[in-house]
C-alpha cells in the first residue's frame, strides 16, 4: 500500500514535471518545425508548404473569434473589421506608408473651405456578385449607418458630415445628411467643419459601401457566405460561424491583379496559449506571442514588430480625493518607471509612454508628432516624494486618503496594476488597494465617475492625434476624469476644424502638453503589433491605426 | 449409513482491522443421507461461517479456510477449484439463507430468478425451464405460479418469499441443502407452515438437510441429529433425544434451560455473560467463564471428546472420572 | 400514470419560470450594459442601441418581454452578435457541445463503471488502489491545466493529435480526454462504493449459492443494483457536460455552446443570457424527469410507491 | 467420532488431579474475555488508523495547514513584493520554489495561497454543512408538506445553471474572499441538504427514535440527541469531498476571471497566471501550486474514502 502512494506521487509529480520541463525549448524554433512536419498532418489538404500538391496559396490566420457582424456598420470592432478590411473596399485605403490612397475612388476634389468633396469612383470598380460600384452604393451605406433605427456603434464616426449628427440623435432627417451621389460614378460629401484628416477617416470600414440593391432585397445579406456581396480583394467563400471563415480571391476587383493569395482560411481560437501551439504545430500561419514566452521569442527573425495606435493609461479622478490636488497627480506620475513595466511586465517589445500621443503621426512638415513634443512624463522617485508632500501640504493632509486602483479584469492588466502597486509602495510610501472587475461594471463605473484611479485604454479609430486629444473635452463621453477646462476645449476646437494645418497641429502640441502638466491620467505605454509569421509569410500590411490587409500579402 | 457430508477438524479465520478471528476452530461433524443434522448455537459461535464454508462462500480476503477439510461424497470441497466449485453449488448443494427479505434481487422478477440457476447449470430449453419453474412453485406451495413468476420480490410477503427461496434451492434436485436459520425473519404462524414444507420437501426430494438455527423449537419439530456449538467449535453432538433428554455439555443444558415450554416449573434460566471474544480464544474451554461447573482444568486445557454413544459425544472436562469424583463429593456434601 | 406525468409537467413549467424569474432579477440587477465595448463611443449611439434592443423601456415591460419570448420560443437576435439570433446560436452550438458531451459521457461512464467494478471485486486489493488512484487523479488536476498538458504533449510535441478546432473525428480525442477524467473519476468512485455495498447483499450470495459464474452475478444481479446511484447523478452530469463546458472549448476553440454561459454574461447579451438559461434550465429539468423514468424501469419497487402516492 | 486434535498434545491422564478443582466465579474475568466495546468515534478512529492511504491524506493535511500557518515564516521574502529584474528564476537555494513573473518568492507566495484556498474550501464547506443540515433536517425530519415545499425549493436551485448564478452574484457583488465563498455555497449547499435528509429520513423510523418519540421528547432534542449523531458519518465524509471541490471551483473562477483581487493569489490563480508554463518551460510557477491543488483533492478524497469506510456501520466487524 505504501508502494502504492508512492507511485501515485511520483506519477503525479513525473506527469507536470515532464510536461512543463520537456517544452523549454518549445518556443525557439518553431520554423524549423513547419517545414518536416508529415503531409496530410493538418487535415486540410491544402496543407503548407511547396510540397504540396496544389500551388493554392492558402494563408492560415485566426480571427480570434466569431466576427460581431460583416455588416460595416454594425460590426464595430477587430474581429469584424479585420476580415471586413479584406472583403471590402472604402473611397481611400491605406497603403504600404499607412497614408490614404485611393481606393475604390480614383480622384477626388476638395473645395478651397475645405468642406466639400467630390470624389471620382473607378469605372471597373466591381461588386463580388459582377454589379459595378456606384456612387449610391456609398450613399446607401452612409445613410444607413447614421439611421438611428440601425443602432450603428460606429455612426459617431460619420459626424464629420454635415447633418449626420442630427439625423442620428434623430433630430433630423435622413435627406439632410449631405452625402449626395451627383451621378452614377460621382460622390459629393459637405463636412460640417473643414476636417484635414477627412480621407483617413475614409479608411476606415465603418464608411465602406454596400451593395445597396443587394441590401434593399434582402437586409440579411450580410449574414452569411452564399448572399454576402463585398468589393474587397477576397470574396467570402465559406463561413462557418464561431468556427472558420474561408476567403477566395475576388475576380472583380479593380486591381486583383495585385492580390496574391489564393485562398485564407480564418480560425476562431481565443486561447493564447492554444493559438500558439497550433502555430508551432503548424496549424496557423501567424500567432500572437503569449506573455511568457516573450522572452524567447520575441527577438527571432519569424517576428513583426510594428506599432498601434493606442495608450494604456491611467485616469485619475479629480473629483475624488486626493487626486483634486494636481501635485499629487504628478507625484504618481513620477513614481512609475515605465521602461520597467514594459520590459518586465507587458514585454512582446511594447514602449513605454512618455507621451499620451504614440510616435507615428507625421506633421504637414514632415516631423512625428511625438519627437516634436518630446517626453512630458519621467520617473524620478526623489521628485515624485517632494512633489508628494508638497500636494499634501497644499491640501493639508496628514495622510493621503486611501486609494484604490481599480482595472478590468484581465491577466495583462492585473500584472501592471500589480507593478504600479509595487512602485507606488516603494517610490511614494504609499498602499493603494487593488482592483478589479468584470469589464462592464468597471466601464460603467468609471463612466459615472465612480472610480478613484483607474486603468484606460485607447485605441485609434483614425490617423490624427485630435482623435485621442479630444476625448478630454468637457462633457465628453469618452472624458470619465471630471477635468474640464475652457483652454482646452479651445485648443481642440482648434485642432479639429483649423483649415491651416501647421496651426490646426500647434494646436494639438499645446493640447498634449496641457494633458501632462495638468496630469489627468498617466501614460503608461503605448501599444504595439507582434506577430509571429510562419517562413515565407510576407506582405501583410499591419496599420497603426486601421485594420489588417492581405491585399499584397503572399505566401512562398 | 452413507454419509454423504463429512466435516473434519475445519478452521476458519478472517483477518479484519482489529486482528484475526477465529470463527471455526476445528469442527467435525458428518451427515448422513436422508437426514436432518441442526446446528445450533448463540449468534457468533460460527454456525453460518461453517456453512459458508460447505459452499465455498467465505469471501477472501478477508476469509480464509485455514485448516481441515469438508469431503463431499468423498470430494475434499476445500481443494476444489472455483469453477469446479460452481458446478457443485446450487446443483449438489444448495442453500437458503436467513432472510428472505434481503435474499432475492428486488430489480429482477421471481421467474428470472427461479430459472437462472437451471439455465446456468442445465441444458434447458426457455420451456422447459418454465415448466420446471412452475412445478417448484407448486411444490413449495404458491398459489397462480403463472402469474407469480413475471412479479417481482416486493410484491410477495415474507412467508412466500421464503417458498421462493427454498424453491430456487430445490429447483436443480441438490442432494444437500443447507439451511441458515430459514424461519427466524418469519413470522410463528409461517415458521410453522415453512418447517412443514421442509418435512414435505425431504419426503418427496430425499434431500439431506443442515439446519442451521437458534431456536430449539424449530430444532426438535424437525432434526434427526444435533450438533451444538459454542464460540467456533462442536462441543456436543447427538440425536434429537439424547440431546434433549440426556444433554451433557453444561452449555446444551443451559440452552434447554433457557427455552420456555409449557411444562416449565419455575423461571427460565438463562446463561449469564456472553461469548468470549474470537480474536484471542481462550486456551481452554471458552465456555469456562460462563459455565456453573467449571473447574481449574476447563480454563487450562481445552478437553477432549468424550463417547457418551454411538451417535452421542461430548467435548467437557465434567466427563473426566476424576471430575465425575469431584461432583459426587458435591452431591454427597 | 398520465396523471403523474401532467402533475410532473406542471411542476416543470413552474419551476422553469422562477428560474426565470431568478435570473431576469439577478441580470437586471448586474451593473453595465451590452453597449460598453471597449472602442471609442458616444453618448447618441448608446441610446439608439438601447432603444434598438428595447432596453430604454421599463423593467416589467422588459420582463414580459422576455416571458413572451420564452413563450414562444423565439428570444430574437443576440445583442453581441446582431446578425445571430439566439436560436441560430443554440442551434449551432448544442449539437455540437452535445456531440462532444455523448462522447465524453459514453468514455466517461464506460471507463468509470468498469475502473468502479475493477475496484470493488479486488477490494483493497492492488487492482482496487491503482484503479481508485487513477480516478483521484482525474479529478485531481483541474481541467484547464490537464487541458493545455495534453496539447502541448499529445499535439504539440508528439503530434499525435491536431492541436484544436473541431473538424474531424481525430480533433475530438484530446478534448474528450480532457473533459471525460472528472466525470470518470466520479462514476468510478460511485461504482465501487455502491458496488462495494451490494456486493455484501444477501441477494448476491444467493446468486453465488446458485452457482452462477462471476460475470453473471456481477452484469445482471450487482452491477444493475450498483448504477442507481451512477443514474441519480447522471441527470446533471449529461445537462453540465452535454450543454458544453466553458473551459474546454475555450481551449479547444470548440464552437459549441458553452462559451454562452459565460460570454452572454460578460457581454450582457441580454437574450442570450435568457436563451441559454430556459435552455440548459429546460433540459435540466427534462434530464431529471427521464432519470426517474429510468429509475422506475431499473428498480421495479419505484413504481408502486408512486401508484401508491397518487 | 475423531478424537479431538488439541494443538496441545496431552494425554488426559497427565492433567494435574490438583486441577479438578471447582473454579470460583469470576465475573471480571468474563468481562475481560469479552471483546472490549469501543464508542462509535473510537472505533471508528480505530479502523482508519489502519488505513494507510487516508491517513497519509490526514497527515499531509495537517502538514498543510501547518505550513499555510507557519509557512511564510520560514522565507525571508514577503508574498507581493516585487522585484522584476529578477523575474522567472528557477528553483535554487535562495528562492525554494523559483520566482515568478513579476519576480516574487513562489515558496511564499504558495503558501499564502494555501491560506486562501484552503480558508475558501473550509468556509464554503462549513456553510454547506450549516446550511444543508438545517435545511435538510427539518426537511427531512418535518416530512409531508415541509419536506415537499423544501424539495421543491432545492429542485429550483437544482435548475439554475450554477455557473450563471455564480457568475452574476461575482459581478453584481464584485470579486473578494467573501463573495467567491457565497458564490461557491450558493448552490452548493443543496447536496448537502439532500444526504442529510435522506438520512433523517432513514433514521426517523427507526425504533429507537420512535421510541423516544413516545416518552414525550421534544422535537429539537431528538433531532440533537438522536438523530444528528447517527447522520454524522455520511456529513463527515460529504465534507471532506466540499473542501477540495471548493478549492477546484475558486480554481475554475480564476480561469474565467473571477478570481481574487490582487495581488493576492490562490492556488487557483496562481496556477491559471502561469499557465503558459506549459509552452514556455518556467515549469515552476505552475508546478507548485498545480502540484498543491492536486495533492489536496488527493488528500481529501483519500481521507474521504477511508473515513467512509471507518464510519459506515455496515461495515464494522
Amino acid at each position: 500500500m505504501k508502494k502504492l502512494l508512492f507511485l501515485l506521487i511520483a506519477v503525479l509529480t513525473v506527469f507536470f514535471l515532464a510536461a512543463c520541463t520537456a517544452s523549454e525549448d518549445a518556443g525557439k524554433d518553431p520554423e524549423e518545425k513547419d517545414p518536416v512536419e508529415e503531409p496530410g498532418e493538418t487535415g486540410d489538404g491544402d496543407a503548407t508548404d511547396d510540397e504540396a500538391a496544389s500551388d493554392e496559396k492558402v494563408l492560415r490566420l485566426n480571427n480570434s473569434t466569431e466576427p460581431t457582424s460583416l455588416d460595416p456598420s454594425i460590426g464595430f470592432d477587430a474581429v469584424s473589421w479585420d476580415p471586413l478590411n479584406n472583403l471590402m473596399e472604402g473611397l481611400t485605403r491605406l497603403d504600404a506608408d499607412h497614408r490614404a490612397a485611393a481606393g475604390v475612388a480614383e480622384d477626388w476634389k476638395i473645395s478651397d473651405d475645405g468642406l466639400t468633396y467630390t470624389f471620382t469612383i473607378r469605372e471597373n470598380a466591381k461588386w463580388s456578385n459582377g454589379d459595378s460600384v456606384v456612387a449610391a452604393d456609398f450613399e446607401f451605406a452612409w445613410k444607413y449607418m447614421l439611421d438611428p433605427e440601425t443602432a450603428s456603434a460606429a455612426a459617431f464616426l460619420g459626424y464629420f458630415i454635415e447633418g449626420a449628427e442630427a439625423y442620428n440623435s434623430g433630430e433630423g432627417s435622413a435627406d439632410d445628411v449631405k452625402v449626395t451621389a451627383v451621378d452614377e460614378k460621382t460622390l459629393e460629401v459637405v463636412l460640417a467643419q473643414p476636417t484635414g484628416f477627412f480621407l483617413d477617416v475614409l479608411t476606415n470600414p465603418a464608411f465602406f459601401p454596400i451593395n445597396h440593391k443587394v441590401a434593399e432585397a434582402n437586409p440579411d445579406w450580410h449574414t452569411e457566405a452564399e448572399t454576402f456581396v463585398g468589393n474587397g480583394p477576397f470574396k467570402l467563400e465559406s463561413w462557418k460561424h464561431d468556427e472558420e471563415m474561408v476567403f477566395v480571391k475576388n475576380e472583380h476587383y479593380w486591381d486583383a491583379s495585385a492580390v496574391k493569395l489564393d485562398k485564407v482560411h480564418f480560425a476562431m481560437v481565443n486561447d493564447t496559449n492554444t493559438q500558439y501551439q497550433m502555430f508551432e504545430a503548424g496549424e496557423l500561419d501567424t500567432a500572437g506571442i503569449p506573455p511568457e514566452l516573450s522572452d524567447q521569442l520575441i527577438d527571432g527573425d519569424n517576428v513583426f514588430i510594428g506599432p498601434y495606435g493606442g495608450l494604456e493609461f491611467f485616469r485619475f479622478n479629480l473629483e475624488m480625493e486626493p487626486f483634486q490636488n494636481k501635485k499629487i497627480r504628478q507625484a504618481f506620475s513620477y513614481a512609475v518607471n515605465r521602461d520597467d513595466i514594459a520590459e518586465f511586465v507587458v514585454k512582446n517589445g511594447v514602449e513605454p509612454a512618455y507621451g499620451f500621443i504614440n510616435p507615428g503621426y507625421t506633421s504637414p512638415t514632415g516631423e512625428d508628432f511625438r519627437d516634436v513634443n518630446g517626453d512630458l512624463v519621467e520617473f524620478d522617485p526623489e521628485k515624485a516624494k517632494q512633489l508628494l508632500e508638497e500636494g499634501m501640504a497644499e491640501e493639508g493632509y496628514d495622510e493621503l486618503p486611501p486609494i484604490t486602483l481599480s482595472y478590468n479584469t484581465s491577466d495583462t492588466n492585473k500584472a501592471v496594476a500589480e507593478a504600479l502597486h509595487g512602485m507606488f509602495n516603494e517610490n511614494l510610501g504609499v498602499e493603494v488597494t487593488l482592483e478589479n472587475q468584470e469589464w462592464n461594471v468597471f466601464s460603467e463605473a468609471q463612466k459615472a465617475l465612480e472610480l478613484q484611479f483607474s486603468r484606460s485604454s485607447f485605441i485609434n479609430d483614425y490617423n490624427d492625434p485630435v482623435n485621442f486629444l479630444e476625448s478630454f473635452i468637457t462633457d465628453s463621453y469618452m472624458n470619465r476624469t471630471g477635468f474640464s477646462s475652457e483652454e482646452y476645449d479651445a485648443l481642440i476646437a482648434k485642432g479639429k476644424s483649423a483649415t491651416d494645418e501647421e496651426e490646426r497641429w500647434q494646436a494639438l502640441y499645446d493640447a498634449e502638453k496641457m494633458l501632462a502638466d495638468e496630469m489627468i491620467a498617466i501614460p503608461i505605454r503605448y501599444y504595439n503589433t507582434v506577430v509571429l509569421e510562419a517562413d515565407g509569410v510576407e506582405g501583410i500590411l499591419r496599420h497603426p491605426v486601421g485594420y489588417f490587409d492581405l491585399k499584397y500579402a503572399d505566401k512562398k | 449409513m452413507e454419509k454423504i457430508l463429512e466435516v473434519k477438524d475445519l478452521h476458519v479465520t478472517f483477518t479484519t482491522y482489529g486482528g484475526t478471528v477465529q470463527a471455526v476452530r476445528g469442527v467435525d461433524f458428518h451427515l448422513n443421507k436422508g437426514e436432518t443434522l441442526a446446528i445450533v448455537g448463540e449468534s457468533g459461535c460460527g454456525k453460518s461461517v461453517t456453512s459458508n464454508a460447505i459452499m465455498g462462500l467465505i469471501p477472501n480476503p478477508p476469509g480464509k479456510i485455514s485448516g481441515g477439510k469438508i469431503l463431499f461424497k468423498g470430494k475434499d470441497l476445500t481443494r476444489l477449484q472455483e469453477k469446479k466449485m460452481r458446478s457443485i453449488r446450487g446443483v449438489d448443494i444448495s442453500m437458503i439463507f436467513q432472510d428472505p427479505m434481503t435474499a432475492l434481487n428486488p430489480t429482477l422478477t421471481i421467474g428470472t430468478q427461479l430459472m437462472e440457476g437451471l439455465k446456468q447449470h442445465r441444458k434447458v430449453t426457455e420451456k422447459e425451464a418454465k415448466k420446471r419453474a412452475l412445478e417448484m412453485m407448486d411444490l413449495v406451495g404458491i398459489p397462480n405460479p403463472e402469474e407469480r413468476m413475471k412479479q417481482y420480490p416486493h410484491q410477495f410477503s415474507g412467508g412466500m418469499r421464503q417458498r421462493i427461496v427454498i424453491a430456487i434451492a430445490l429447483i436443480c434436485e441438490p442432494e444437500l441443502l443447507i439451511a441458515d436459520e430459514p424461519t427466524t425473519a418469519l413470522d410463528v404462524t409461517i415458521q410453522a407452515q415453512i418447517l412443514e414444507l421442509f418435512e414435505k420437501i425431504q419426503d418427496v426430494t430425499g434431500v439431506s438437510i443442515i439446519l442451521i438455527t437458534h431456536d430449539l423449537g424449530v430444532v426438535a419439530k424437525i432434526a434427526d441429529r444435533i450438533a451444538v456449538m459454542y464460540a467456533g467449535k462442536i462441543i456436543e453432538t447427538g440425536d434429537k433425544r439424547e440431546i434433549f433428554y440426556k444433554p451433557q455439555h453444561p452449555y446444551t443444558k443451559g440452552l434447554l434451560n433457557s427455552v420456555p415450554r409449557l411444562d416449565t416449573k419455575g423461571k427460565l434460566k438463562p446463561i449469564e455473560g456472553t461469548p468470549p471474544d474470537l480474536f484471542s480464544p481462550p486456551k481452554g474451554c471458552p465456555f469456562t467463564a460462563r459455565c456453573p461447573m467449571a473447574m481449574e482444568v476447563c480454563n487450562k486445557i481445552y478437553p477432549g471428546s468424550t463417547t457418551i454413544s454411538d451417535s452421542h459425544s461430548v467435548d467437557c472436562w465434567l466427563q473426566d472420572e476424576r471430575a465425575k469424583q469431584l461432583l459426587a463429593t458435591m452431591v454427597t456434601n | 400514470m398520465l396523471k403523474y406525468i401532467l402533475k410532473k409537467l406542471l411542476i416543470m413549467v413552474l419551476t422553469l419560470w422562477i428560474i426565470i424569474t431568478l435570473t431576469f432579477v439577478l441580470m437586471v440587477s448586474v451593473p453595465g450594459s451590452p453597449f460598453n465595448s471597449e472602442g471609442n463611443s458616444n453618448e447618441i449611439v448608446q441610446q439608439n442601441l438601447e432603444k434598438h434592443y428595447n432596453l430604454d423601456k421599463p423593467l416589467h415591460v422588459q420582463y414580459f418581454l422576455y416571458l413572451k419570448s420564452v413563450a414562444t420560443l423565439d428570444f430574437g437576435p443576440s445583442i453581441k452578435q446582431p446578425n445571430q439570433t439566439v436560436n441560430d446560436l443554440l442551434g449551432r452550438g448544442f449539437p455540437i457541445s452535445a456531440e462532444l458531451g455523448l462522447v465524453t459521457i459514453i468514455v466517461a461512464v464506460l471507463s468509470g463503471i468498469i475502473l468502479g467494478i475493477l475496484a470493488a471485486l479486488r477490494h483493497n486489493g492492488v487492482i482496487d488502489y491503482l484503479a481508485m488512484g487513477i480516478a483521484v487523479l482525474g479529478i485531481s488536476i483541474p481541467n484547464f491545466i490537464l487541458a493545455t498538458l495534453l496539447i502541448q504533449k499529445l499535439a504539440v510535441d508528439w503530434e499525435f493529435f491536431p492541436v484544436a478546432t473541431w473538424k474531424s473525428p481525430m480533433h475530438m480525442v484530446l478534448p474528450v480526454l480532457a473533459l471525460a477524467t472528472g466525470p470518470m473519476a466520479i462514476i468510478a468512485r460511485l461504482t465501487r462504493s455502491t458496488m462495494l455495498e451490494v456486493l455484501t447483499q444477501d441477494y448476491i450470495k444467493m446468486a453465488r449459492a446458485k452457482g452462477l459464474t462471476p460475470w453473471k452475478i456481477i452484469v445482471k444481479h450487482a452491477l444493475r443494483n450498483a448504477l442507481m446511484p451512477v443514474i441519480t447523478i447522471m441527470g446533471t452530469l449529461l445537462a453540465g457536460i452535454m450543454t458544453g463546458s466553458f473551459v474546454i472549448e475555450q481551449i479547444f476553440a470548440i464552437p459549441g455552446m458553452g462559451k454562452y454561459f459565460v460570454e452572454s454574461i460578460n457581454h450582457r447579451d441580454f437574450p442570450v443570457i435568457m436563451g441559454t438559461t430556459v435552455f440548459y434550465s429546460a433540459f435540466l429539468i427534462v434530464m431529471l424527469f427521464l432519470v426517474d423514468i429510468a429509475y422506475g424501469i431499473l428498480d421495479p419497487r419505484i413504481k408502486v410507491t408512486k401508484k401508491e402516492g397518487e | 467420532m475423531k478424537p479431538n486434535q488439541n494443538p496441545q498434545n496431552y494425554n488426559r491422564n497427565n492433567v494435574p488431579d490438583e486441577w479438578f478443582t471447582w473454579r470460583k466465579k469470576n465475573i471480571k474475568e468474563q468481562e475481560l474475555v469479552a471483546r472490549p466495546s469501543l464508542s462509535y468515534w473510537k472505533d471508528a478512529w480505530r479502523r482508519l488508523r489502519k488505513n494507510f492511504l487516508a491517513m497519509s491524506g490526514l497527515v499531509f493535511l495537517i502538514l498543510l495547514v501547518l505550513m499555510a500557518i507557519f509557512g511564510p515564516i520560514l522565507s525571508p521574502y514577503d508574498a507581493n513584493t516585487q522585484v522584476l529584474s529578477k523575474q522567472y528564476q528557477p528553483p535554487s537555494a535562495e528562492h525554494w520554489f523559483g520566482t515568478d513573473n513579476a519576480g516574487r518568492d513562489v515558496f511564499t507566495r504558495t503558501w499564502y495561497g494555501a491560506r486562501i484556498s484552503l480558508f475558501v474550501g473550509f468556509m464554503a464547506a462549513l456553510i454547506d454543512v450549516t446550511i444543508g443540515i438545517i435545511w435538510g433536517g427539518i426537511s427531512g425530519y418535518k416530512g409531508g408538506r415541509t419536506d415537499n415545499v423544501m424539495m421543491r425549493i432545492i429542485e429550483i436551485l437544482y435548475g439554475i445553471p450554477y455557473l450563471l448564478v455564480v457568475i452574476l452574484l461575482l459581478v453584481v457583488l464584485g470579486p473578494s474572499l467573501s463573495t467567491i465563498i457565497i458564490a461557491l455555497t450558493v448552490t452548493g449547499w443543496v447536496g448537502m441538504a439532500r444526504i442529510v435528509r435522506g438520512q433523517v429520513m432513514q433514521i426517523k423510523n427507526y425504533e429507537y427514535v420512535l421510541a423516544s418519540k413516545s416518552f414525550g421528547t421534544k422535537t429539537p432534542r431528538i433531532i440533537r440527541r438522536g438523530l444528528l449523531p447517527n447522520t454524522m458519518g455520511p456529513i463527515i465524509v460529504q465534507m471532506t469531498l466540499t473542501v477540495p471541490s471548493a478549492i477546484f471551483a475558486e480554481a475554475f473562477l480564476s480561469f474565467i476571471g473571477l478570481g481574487i483581487s490582487s495581488p493576492n493569489a490562490s492556488w487557483g490563480v496562481m496556477a491559471n497566471d502561469s499557465l503558459g508554463a506549459i509552452l514556455s518551460g518556467n515549469w515552476w510557477t505552475l508546478f507548485f501550486p498545480a502540484f498543491f491543488i492536486s495533492f489536496t483533492m488527493f488528500a481529501f478524497n483519500v481521507l474521504g474514502d477511508g473515513l467512509q469506510d471507518a464510519l459506515d456501520p455496515k461495515l464494522r466487524k
